[in-house]
């Protein structure tokens, strides 16, 4: 099968609306395909992977630890806007850790967010051949 | 004190009917009334009686069911926002030539006057939407 | 006489809280829920703004948006006051009327 | 039966999304309930009253003419705000006109669109008894 | 060339259906192929067979359902998102002990894969919606 | 390699104009649809980053959407385009890839 570069962008906060949680489960099934996948959060979507999550007050489902899955799926570029951080008084610390163990480098763990500056998203977004937007 | 209510959008997709819901429960808890619940908009499909969510989300229509039951609310889902969504009950299926309805016990479908005649009824109007 | 306002909107994603601010009057309360809650951190580009109007009216967060978007509540802006869905209540039934900036 | 002082707020722009046609809907209802109605536009609610909207490229309905009728159903108070049509581009120019027949005025014509500043709408917001948000 | 099309907000509630209907008729009167467009998110609730829409509005799932017929179109409802809105066709109401099936002529329903499975097939992919 | 970003939001209510013009690059296209079609207006208060994007990206509105909110032609940015939905089918296929800013 053809391998493709997919990128997921996420713009949009999670809980107020479903955008965020149905893409997650994109990624997930769309691991399964072998493809070349990114995920990109920027705007709103940087708050999806804020640490801390608890749901348990607005009997939302909270599907937070799920990001901390994708390694085993593969899914290991999980590319960050610094200015959508910045615009919203977040830095790196407040966002939840997620990595990955890589086989090419004896199974070390590595992390799999990486912050980017606007002109570097860009630069990802323009090196795709699938842009799905949630 | 009367609430009346208004859920304008639809479940899993937008917060408002959870919201909405744990408002009317804190509202009911309090000693307050809630008269009557309008769905309007995208609201309507809060009625569905076919959802099946995932075993680990909790299910809306459910909830609400169960919340009129236990008090007695009138949910009211409006007609002409349900008409377009495809949301009907056994008189409106029969009436429009369907061959099947979806609406779940505890709603009651009836027209945008029922809104109106809430905000006059009640002491305060709350509206959960997008 | 007085309103409540309530905004559920993200203020980084839609102009619903400023519209908000630009309307409500000297002495009604802005309870900010579900997405909304954002508007209540401290440290970001809006929160001067925010912080102004906390001066001349009430400003609260829902708190169970708030722990479930893992905001903790040392990070809200000074005045901002958080409440539970009890309090939100209340606040329904202290002010004249409602408004909701959707 | 009491009369209340309704207020129906528009803050969104047509076609796009329901919300206006559907707020429509619910001020013509209401006006059989004989209460005391405003209608305020705001924000890209103004953009509901352009006139020459035609919907036929889309294949949507075009609900404009029917602002044209409220008059008929004895609702003449339709306030726009000044500052949202500025932002905007716009001027009362752009927008289409809309009348009642006054019955206390030897059933005069006379515009049913009042452009108002916006300390003038926070004014007319918190002057009401029920406010109704799309 | 192929296009995939993805429709994610629900029918009248959003134009995303509406737009995205336009887009294909175009696409495939420019003489492009477009093999499948798939429903996530509220799009799934185009699919309903339920709508009642006012005489004088466009009936979106007939639209859709006849541009299906005439170009043998892959509509393709999202299983996992239909479940929580309460889409289901007799198979998945069978199956989920459900009393009543609401899609339409010319849908059907497939998991996520659909999705992705387009991405690869087709040279570009456009998605409408909210 | 160049990308067609379509925007459907109005400019006014949401940030996706803004963040869709902040990441597309020189020789992209950038197609106003639905309520986006506000955005490519003259004389608004975000007229003039419009138009001055336009010095590097191609910006077009589907005029089926403009005719639909009562927008004449030439209220129209100099530079921006309108298109009917062949040219946006056009536009599909002519850049690499489409990206939807929703």
């Amino acid at each position: 099968m053809t391998t493709k570069k997919f990128l997921y962008v996420n713009r949009k906060a999670p809980y107020g609306t479903i955008y965020a949680l149905e893409s997650l489960e994109v990624v997930l099934i769309g691991a399964a395909f072998e493809q070349d996948v990114s995920v990109a959060f920027l705007d709103d979507g940087v708050f999806q992977l804020t640490k801390g999550q608890d749901t348990g007050g607005i009997g939302v489902k909270n599907f937070s630890p799920t990001f901390r899955a994708l390694g085993d799926y593969d899914v290991t570029k999980l590319y960050v806007e610094r200015e959508s951080l910045e615009e919203r008084g977040l830095t790196e610390a407040d966002l939840q850790e997620v990595t990955y163990e890589d086989e090419d480098d004896d199974w070390a763990e590595k992390p799999s967010i990486r912050i980017i500056s606007r002109a570097e998203m860009a630069d990802v977004m323009a090196d795709q051949d699938v842009v799905l937007s949630f | 004190m009367k609430f009346g209510v208004v859920v304008s959008e639809g479940p899993y997709t937008h917060q408002a009917a959870d919201s909405a819901y744990l408002f009317v429960k804190a509202a009911l808890e309090a000693g307050h009334e809630v008269p009557r619940v309008f769905f309007y908009h995208d609201g309507v499909n809060v009625a569905t009686r076919l959802s099946v969510p995932p075993q680990d989300e909790r299910n809306i229509q459910e909830n609400w069911t169960a919340l009129a039951k236990e008090h007695e609310l009138d949910l009211v889902v409006c007609i002409a926002a349900a008409q377009r969504r495809g949301m009907l009950d056994e008189n409106e299926a029969k009436r429009q030539g369907k061959d099947a309805d979806n609406i779940a016990d505890g709603f009651r479908i009836s027209g945008l006057g029922q809104l109106i005649e809430m905000g006059i009824q009640t002491d305060r109007l709350v509206t959960f939407g997008d | 006489m007085s309103t409540l306002h309530t905004v559920n909107k993200s203020p980084f994603a839609t102009q619903a809280l400023l519209s908000c601010l630009n309307h409500c009057k000297d002495g009604d309360a802005v309870l900010m829920i579900e997405d909304g809650v954002y508007g209540g951190m401290a440290g970001s580009g809006l929160s001067e703004i925010v912080a102004e109007k906390g001066k001349s009216v009430a400003l609260f967060v829902l708190s169970p948006d708030m722990t479930a978007r893992g905001i903790d509540a040392s990070r809200l802006i000074a005045g901002v006051e958080g409440t539970d869905y009890a309090g939100f209540v209340d606040l329904v039934a202290k002010h004249d009327r409602t408004q909701n900036w959707l």
